[in-house]
């Protein structure tokens, strides 16, 4: 190849002698040649847009669908379901935690787990502590997903594996979950919980497991589900006794309120302006946490009040 | 060489013969690997049409909780000896129910039909509720003759749940399902 | 053979070949599939059968009632029974947790015998019989030497029918030793309701209707002996009543959940409740707002007196006159502008309650503190009335008949008792933190057999190595134990109960609503192949001993003792269930799980105080008269009380008064006072083996280390950030834990939470694990309560 | 006319490393490789066991994962972006570098998307994301993004290729099939050529809104968040100004390599680094521009929650990769390259080693500090990235260096064609630009208005930075 170093520039158009020969008719007729060049940019494009398109195409979630007729409080309106805690009946005992624990078949982390921050509390408990000795404020606050209305967590998802459901709830199908852990770190509640590796059920361990729940694999988001399961079994229950599900019924469904000695929780339906819930929700004493950002969380806070207030 | 004559032939032979071949590939695989039922062996030589056809029998005589439970469960033993107490035919296999009972022990009956574990499948809801037919989902058990060895309900993926829920006007809603 | 094919080409070609091409490679064939155990009976005709068994929590001695889903032949649910007066549907985390216990990976399924060198932890599987007829061989032994009193059992039930059968089988038996827990747990409440009120047993509230709660170091929403119940209790009192709002006040050293969640916080120097208590009640008499009806018609010793031989005597005015707020000050660092304000608020919210808990009363001026406290109710005028402090009443639980003991018997019986209790600690009626010593020292006489109902000394009392050394040197160790624990590795016999869920027995609650309440503990599930519940393994060795022991228990088994019991319940006809048999009586109690009597009978005062005067006492004439039986002449006395340290002197000894506390350990070697509490999480037992409650997210990122609190301007003084490993010695023993900064902890004090520690147990460790191995062994010296706060520690960086 | 053969400069230090490697190279390929397999053996580890065997945690769910992310991205800024502006702006001196430039894009964009794929607890279902996408998410953004700059860079990586193919299958160097197959028939006719350039300007064009896209939709990865510190609209702009500043920093790297492993000293000169730097140096100052903007305005703004996470940079735990990003990664190289002194190789290279380095702490202190204070009150969060991530990272970082290595060896990593036809074409181009920018010449002057009319070609510079 040196050789052709010194070759003179003056003859551009040179090609290689062997292969010269046969490059004589070289141009085909230009049309069907530019015509074809524009038929597979053509097809790139029209491949480019139904990447793009074929997600908008789908169609869209069930979400809008209309539901078999289901009792629900209040006649036939959806239910919007959502919970109130009150900080003041509260003694921060943790039975919540530890029942949400069971039933919902969430795995136990361990030592190791632990120490990294990994343990899943679908209902956690948020304590802060301000102030010196003797000057001491402390607070301790059960969190549960916030089921916000405008949640932040369903927004990032990237294929549709959390989304708000026709009642209100925040679900999470973990089954669709990619673990891309966007809804994590975009929940500004920090109440998603990522499954960092399988769920350890040892023997022992799986006897206890809620058939009415699935257990969660690794690599997958989980979080709360308002007790889901637990509100169809009532609902069921109502329907074979012929019945609407009435706020009685739900008043304290979830595992959480269900065993709370303090009766601190209230479970129920926003929509119904009957329910208990929907009156704590108008008390002077109701806040939602980080109610600045928008989010509508359908979890209600009662502040703790004063002696003589 | 005549090869740089027709160039994008040889790209456009080439990636053809890529793709023939990955999905050759994938093909064989998917024959190969795919996760397939395979029969299993029934304790008893139990005959629907024997009971069903035969003794007019519904399917909730046996399959008791089906309207309201979750689970339309197999019958104890004790409900097949009901009529079984005493021999009702010649089948072999009918003193071993008898055996079964005066053992105290459940005959081993064997499922098949298994949905996936994170899926909730009411049955309750199905029959008492939309009031479905056994026959829709399970076919004509009134003329099968050997016990059930293979899942009946083959082609049940998440499709053909929406499907019908989308016909019936019931929710698609994940969660109604998912758990 | 497809499945096994097909799992073998992934293993090999699955990661090859690219994870992304060949989704759920590496799984198991259902991703989605609940896992879970086969069914018990491996038929699928149990799928989705399930039902709820009412019985009783067991995981305190709260007695909550609960029901157990159990779904498919395994329990996967425990919830509060609506139908239970204690809890009404409600259950804290402990209770909640208790799956954990029955379905815990180290459960003891069968009878072991030692195989090897005690704490080796080798063991052998025994047979029942043989286990038994080997025990009782010892027994019958022992008592043909005339050694029986030397047979001892620490019970770990301070009430119910497995503890009245162990007494019964030593008084037929022949021995004194039955040991409770109750003086290093209720002991200082339990000595001023039996000393002042004549009751021995610690009293109930009448929550619904009180309007002023005063807590004396009582963890009230954490450890108290009714969280439960008094968690309902302040959420009605809080906001059950609209437009009423109950204060709560906490008195504690350590900032607290209690204290973070009561209206105000006092904090307090630690071991100082009773000055404070006497001073508030100063305030109350000079002030001349106490409820003087009370005091002169129902109580005893209030102004001075002259008893029947002339002699003058203290009242507890005189006492009380010398509690200036000032004084009390500058003992407590409580300022006397609050306690001035407490003591009327007090008055002003009538009816108000002082509460005392074990971690007030646990110090070495236990009984003062405990019984100026309960004098504050009587002050109040809170005792016996709508809002104050009740009396429980019992379940008309019929009686067995009595045990006709044998000259053996009552020999062995009148022996002195092992720990001190009425000799040592004159005082006191238990004092199992010193028995280690009894048994190190050999004297009285030396303990022979031992057995550990539901009991786990090594880890839950204090004294450090001191109880392993003392089990070695006892010739037979029995442990009932569903799990193996600290005290079972020095055992020669392990015998395994099966859990709360999976046995009989009738409950009778701690004192908690007044009336009469009765729960039945009944098996949710069935219980392990091979145990065997205690009451029907004391029946069985009462029967392999033969007579007398064996007379005393006509029962074919335990049920059979239940049973006659319960009957008195049926035929009394009273409360929530009325039914003609006891058979059926049983079955419905079964159903419901909780049988009650409502209503409690106030203004009863006849009766009322069973106290040599009838009336309540200020002045303990139970006391004088145990002192006077204890030592025969004054001088005696003096130089004991001397010995002991004891700054109190006469009449005072009799009244509640105020004694310096005692620490183990100098201010000057261990700068630090240790205050150990029991969190929320500790279940009978500990914490330690249920994970669901050791990672409780109040225990943070640290839940699996065994931690203790230090104050952040301490740890920085000495170099500790959160987190670090520190090491804790005090004249007990010494410990690697882990640092805590805790702004609620007093500087100078460091919080130790009791009931952590390593699991499983370690056979041969030498060293007691967990916090309690740090505490020294410091009692009231008269009334023989553990001072739980009698600790000093030195803390330093773990190099 | 323009050659397949015939060049007016010396190609063999192009040529030669071409389908052959000497003993450094395969010391290096060894050496790399062995990164790679403890990489991917890591990577086995947590496909295996989930990504609990990375330092990842409630609440810190990202970490170098995702700054891997970032940076990669950022890094492939460098190439498609750098050479199509400069094509655009008919900036001269670029043919020798666009090469180089493109090569890093594709690479880095692999490994941009796969440090993605990575981070995924399920990577089994990544094709959920096109079969259930869902277009609302900045995630799918980013995958219709990056995968239309991967395939235009590719297409742009490659049309410039074709003459360069042609000339390797003329010559019979290397792998001749291959060659072949990739010229597709070019000849050089006039026709082909044209045909040729038109395509590549006008994929010049449509890759810089691309390539700006890209940058933009992974900072909104962040900035649609509501994470104290993310949510922030300077974000899209402030992440495409740092993907071009640590581009053109891993650009300057690899060229110094290439200059000195293939001696290259007389097509990649000095003036290329010079002009390379003196955009460097616009960026360093764009880079402080816009991080004085948002550190500015977060602490004046004096929201708590987001205090939490400048404190924690600023004072805290994460104050020396900070304040030595600041220091070591902006202010130092701003020093170096203001000078032309520091605009030699050497002072180049020293520089693009600060930045790079720098970046990606950077991107790793947009991620950390950020989630380890949430918004709620919580104990503050922990992070130590495992062996398992470091290990992953390297094994990506040897993967690229490996790959733009055997790329190197099996193309010309010069433009060939390109430098050819700057001789042939820019030259008198760049006269008669030149000329346009010149008052108008009356015509008495003469025609010989212009004095380097005449003169050799190999006697002038480049001029027009």
């Amino acid at each position: 190849m040196a050789s052709d170093e010194s070759a003179p520039r003056s003859n551009p158009v040179s090609p290689a002698p062997a292969r010269s020969a046969p490059t004589q008719p070289e141009a085909p007729p230009p049309n069907p040649e530019r015509r074809g060049a524009l038929r597979q940019i053509a097809a790139l494009a029209a491949g480019a847009a139904a990447f793009v398109a074929l997600p908008l195409l789908r169609p869209r979630r069930a979400l809008a669908q209309e539901d078999a007729p289901s009792p629900a409080p209040g006649g036939t309106r959806k239910p919007r379901w959502g919970m109130a805690i009150d900080l003041d009946r509260c003694t921060a005992c943790q039975g919540c935690v530890v029942a949400c624990k069971t039933e919902n078949n969430v795995p136990i982390a361990g030592a190791d787990q632990t120490e990294r921050g990994r343990g899943i509390f679908w209902m956690d408990m948020l304590q802060t502590e301000e102030g010196e000795y003797p000057d001491l404020k402390g607070q301790f606050i059960p969190t549960p997903c916030n089921h916000c209305d405008n949640a932040p967590c369903v927004k990032v998802c990237p294929v549709g594996a959390t989304y708000i459901n026709e009642e209100g709830i925040v679900a999470q199908m973990w089954a669709r979950c990619i673990g891309c852990r966007f809804c994590t770190t975009a929940c500004p509640y920090t109440r998603r919980y990522f499954n960092w590796q399988a769920p350890d059920w040892s023997e022992a361990a799986r006897h206890t497991l809620n058939p009415n729940v699935a257990t969660r694999p690794k690599g997958v988001v989980e979080k709360c589900t308002f007790c889901h399961h637990r509100i169809r079994q009532a609902r069921e229950t109502a329907r074979a006794e012929g019945r609407a599900m009435t706020d009685a019924d739900v008043r304290r469904l979830p595992a959480c309120a269900q065993a709370c000695p303090a009766d601190a929780i209230t479970f129920g339906d926003l929509n119904d302006p009957e329910s208990e819930l929907s009156q704590l929700a108008k008390s002077p004493r109701a806040v939602r946490l980080q109610e600045e950002l928008g989010t509508h969380p359908k979890v209600i806070y009662l502040r703790e009040a004063k002696w003589q207030e | 060489m005549s090869t740089s004559r027709k160039p994008g032939r040889r790209v456009a032979a080439f990636c053809v013969g890529a793709l023939l071949f990955a999905a050759a590939a994938c093909a064989v695989a998917w024959v190969s690997l795919r996760p397939r039922p395979h029969p299993v062996v029934q304790p008893i030589a139990f005959s629907h049409r024997v009971h069903v056809s035969g003794e007019e029998m519904e399917c909730a005589d046996c399959h008791k909780r089906v309207g309201e439970s979750p689970h339309a469960t197999f019958p104890p033993v004790k409900y097949c000896m009901q009529c079984h107490e005493e021999p009702q035919g010649e089948h072999p296999d009918e003193p071993r129910v008898r055996e079964y009972a005066q053992r105290g022990q459940e005959i081993p009956w064997v499922r098949v039909n298994r949905l996936p574990g994170h899926v909730y499948f009411s049955h309750a809801s199905h029959v008492r509720d939309a009031k479905m037919e056994c026959a829709e989902c399970h076919g004509a058990m009134e003329d099968a003759e050997a016990p059930v060895t293979l899942p009946q309900i083959g082609h049940l993926d998440m499709g053909t749940c929406m499907a019908c829920h989308r016909e019936r006007g019931a929710s698609n809603d994940c969660l109604r399902c998912h758990k | 053979m497809e499945g096994v094919t097909r799992r073998g080409f992934l293993k090999g070609a699955g990661v090859a070949a690219g994870a992304f091409l060949l989704p759920g490679c590496g799984e198991e064939e259902d991703p989605y599939a609940l896992r879970r155990p086969a069914l018990p009976d491996g038929s699928s005709g149990m799928l989705g059968q399930e039902k709820w068994v009412p019985s009783v929590c067991g995981q305190c001695q709260a007695g909550c009632g609960i029901r157990v889903r159990v779904a498919e032949g395994r329990a996967v649910k425990i919830e509060g029974n609506p139908a239970c007066p204690v809890n009404r549907g409600g259950l804290g985390p402990k209770g909640q947790a208790g799956l954990g216990m029955l379905y815990h990976p180290d459960r003891i399924l069968a009878p072991r015998r030692r195989d090897g060198e005690r704490g080796s932890g080798r063991w052998k599987e025994v047979g029942w019989d043989e286990a038994i007829g080997e025990i009782a061989s010892v027994l019958r032994d022992l008592r043909a030497r005339g050694e029986g009193r030397g047979v001892v059992v620490l019970d770990g039930e301070p009430r119910g029918m497995t503890r009245d059968l162990w007494a019964r089988f030593l008084d037929a038996y022949g021995s004194p030793n039955h040991m409770d827990h109750r003086a290093t747990s209720d002991g200082g409440k339990l000595l001023a309701m039996t000393y002042m009120h004549g009751v021995p047993e610690i009293p109930a509230y009448d929550w619904e209707r009180t309007r002023y709660v005063l807590g004396f170091g009582a963890s009230l929403f954490e450890s108290w002996c009714q969280s439960i119940h008094l968690t309902r209790a302040s959420s009605h009192l809080r906001r059950g009543m609209p437009g009423r709002r109950v204060k709560f006040v906490q008195v504690s050293p350590r900032f607290s959940v209690t204290a973070a969640k009561a209206d105000e916080w006092v904090p307090i120097e630690p071991a100082t409740y009773g000055a404070l208590a006497l001073g508030i009640g100063h305030v109350l008499v000079r002030d001349g707002i106490f409820d003087a009806d009370f005091v002169r018609e129902r109580s005893f010793g209030f102004e001075p007196w002259t008893g029947e031989d002339g002699r003058a005597h203290r009242g507890f005015r005189d006492v009380l006159a010398e509690y200036m707020p000032d004084r009390v000050e500058a003992l407590t660092h409580v300022p006397a502008r609050t306690v001035e304000r407490l003591a009327h608020e007090m008055v002003d919210n009538r009816p108000a309650v002082a509460l005392a808990d074990g971690g007030a009363a646990a110090a070495t001026n236990g009984l003062g503190t405990a019984m100026s406290i309960h004098a504050l109710n009587a002050l109040l005028g809170s005792l016996e009335c709508p809002g104050g402090l009740l009396v429980q009443r019992p379940a008309p639980l019929a009686s067995w008949a009595a045990v006709e003991p044998d000259d053996a018997a009552r020999a062995g019986a009148a022996a002195p008792r092992l720990d001190g209790a009425g000799v040592s600690r004159p005082l006191a009626r238990g004092c199992i933190q010193e028995f280690p010593e009894a048994v190190l020292s050999g004297k009285p006489y030396p303990a022979r057999a031992l057995f550990l109902n539901r009991s786990n000394p090594v880890f839950s009392k204090p004294g450090g190595g001191r109880w392993i050394e003392a089990l070695r040197k006892v010739d037979l160790v029995v442990s009932f134990s569903p799990l193996p624990d600290e005290s079972t590795i020095w055992a020669d016999f392990v015998l395994p109960e099966p859990t709360y869920l999976e046995r009989w027995e009738p409950v009778e609650p701690v004192p908690s609503v007044g009336y009469p309440i009765l729960g039945l503990r009944q098996p949710v599930v069935d219980p392990p192949r091979d145990s065997l519940a205690v009451g029907d393994v004391v029946i069985r060795l009462a029967r392999a001993l033969g007579d007398p022991v064996a007379r005393a228990f006509p029962w074919d088994g335990y049920r059979d003792a239940i049973v006659e019991r319960l009957k008195g319940v049926q035929e009394a006809q009273t409360g929530s269930i009325l039914e003609p048999t006891t058979q059926k009586f049983i079955r419905k109690l079964q159903q419901e799980g909780i049988w009650e009597a409502r209503g409690y009978p106030f203004g009863q005062w006849e009766g009322a105080f069973p106290t040599a005067s009838g009336k309540f006492e200020f002045f303990s004439q139970a006391i004088e008269k145990r002192l006077a039986a204890a030592f025969p002449d004054a001088s005696s006395m003096e130089a004991w009380l001397v010995a002991q340290g004891v700054q109190t002197r006469g009449d005072d000894l009799c009244l509640p008064h105020w004694e310096p506390p005692q620490f183990a350990g100098g201010e000057v070697d261990y700068p630090f006072l240790l205050v150990a509490y029991r969190g929320v999480a500790y279940a009978e037992g500990g914490i330690r083996h249920l994970p669901r409650l050791r990672e409780l997210p109040s225990a943070g990122r640290d839940a699996w280390r065994e931690r203790v609190e230090l104050n952040p301007s301490d740890a920085h003084r000495l170099g500790i950030r959160g987190g670090d490993g520190v090491r804790v010695e005090t004249p007990a023993g010494r410990r690697r834990l882990t640092a805590f900064l805790h702004p609620g902890v007093r500087p100078g004090t460091a919080g130790l939470p009791l009931g952590y520690g390593e699991w499983p147990p370690r056979p041969g460790v030498l060293e007691a694990p967990g916090g309690y191995g740090l505490l020294a062994v410091a009692s009231d010296p008269l009334a023989g309560i553990f001072a739980l706060q009698g600790t000093r520690a030195r803390i330093g960086k773990e190099a | 006319m323009a050659g397949v053969n015939d060049f007016s400069f010396s190609i063999k230090p192009i040529l030669d490393p071409i389908g052959k490697g000497g003993r450094g190279f395969y010391l290096a390929a060894a050496g790399l490789l062995m990164v790679m397999a403890v990489g991917v053996y890591a990577y086995v580890q947590q496909f295996v066991h989930g990504l609990g065997t990375t330092g990842m945690n409630r609440p810190v769910y990202w970490g170098v994962y995702m700054a891997n992310f970032v940076f990669f991205i950022g890094i492939s800024h460098a190439g498609t972006l750098i050479s199509a502006i400069l094509r655009v702006a008919n900036a001269e001196w670029r043919r020798p570098v666009t090469r180089c430039a493109e090569v890093i894009t594709v690479f880095a964009l692999i490994f941009g998307a796969l440090s993605v794929i990575i981070d995924l607890g399920r990577p089994d279902r990544l094709l959920f994301v096109i079969q259930h996408g869902r277009l609302q998410s900045p995630i799918l953004w980013d995958v219709c993004c990056i995968s239309t700059y991967l395939t235009g860079s590719l297409i742009y990586l490659y049309l410039p290729l074709i003459p360069d193919c042609a000339i390797l299958r003329d010559r019979k160097i290397g792998w001749v099939w291959l060659y072949t197959l990739l010229a597709l028939g070019y000849q050089g006719t006039q026709r082909q050529k044209h045909r040729l350039e038109f395509w590549i300007s006008v994929m010049a064009i449509l890759i810089i809104p691309i390539a700006i896209s890209v940058h933009t939709v992974v900072a909104y990865i962040y900035a649609t968040t509501l994470q104290p510190g993310w949510h922030s609209t300077i974000f899209g702009p402030y992440f495409v100004v740092g993907a071009i500043f640590s581009g053109l920093a891993g650009l300057m790297i690899a060229m110094a390599i290439i200059r000195k492993a293939f001696h290259l000293e007389g097509i990649l000169k000095d003036i290329h680094f010079n002009n390379l730097a003196l955009i460097l140096l616009v960026m360093t100052a764009l880079m402080i521009y816009f991080t004085f903007n948002i550190y500015l305005v977060e602490i004046t703004g004096n929201e708590p929650s987001i205090m939490a996470s400048v404190m924690e940079k600023v004072t805290g735990e994460f104050a020396l990769p900070f304040w030595g990003m600041i220091v070591g990664g902006f202010l130092v190289p701003l020093v170096i390259l203001s000078f032309p002194k520091g605009r030699t190789v050497t002072g180049c290279v020293v520089a693009s080693v600060l930045i790079l380095v720098s970046m990606w702490i950077e991107r790793f202190l947009i991620v950390v500090p950020t989630l380890i204070h949430p918004r709620l009150p919580w104990p503050t969060g922990i992070y130590n990235p495992t062996w398992v991530e470091w290990s992953v990272t390297a094994g990506c970082l040897a993967a690229f260096a490996l790959l733009y290595m055997l790329f190197a060896r099996v193309f010309p990593i010069v433009s060939i064609w390109e430098v050819q036809e700057g001789v042939d074409v820019a030259i008198p181009e760049i006269n008669k630009r030149f000329e346009g920018y010149m008052p108008d010449v009356p015509d008495e002057a003469g025609s010989a208005a212009f004095p380097w009319e005449g003169m050799p070609p190999h006697g002038r510079g480049e001029r027009e930075p």
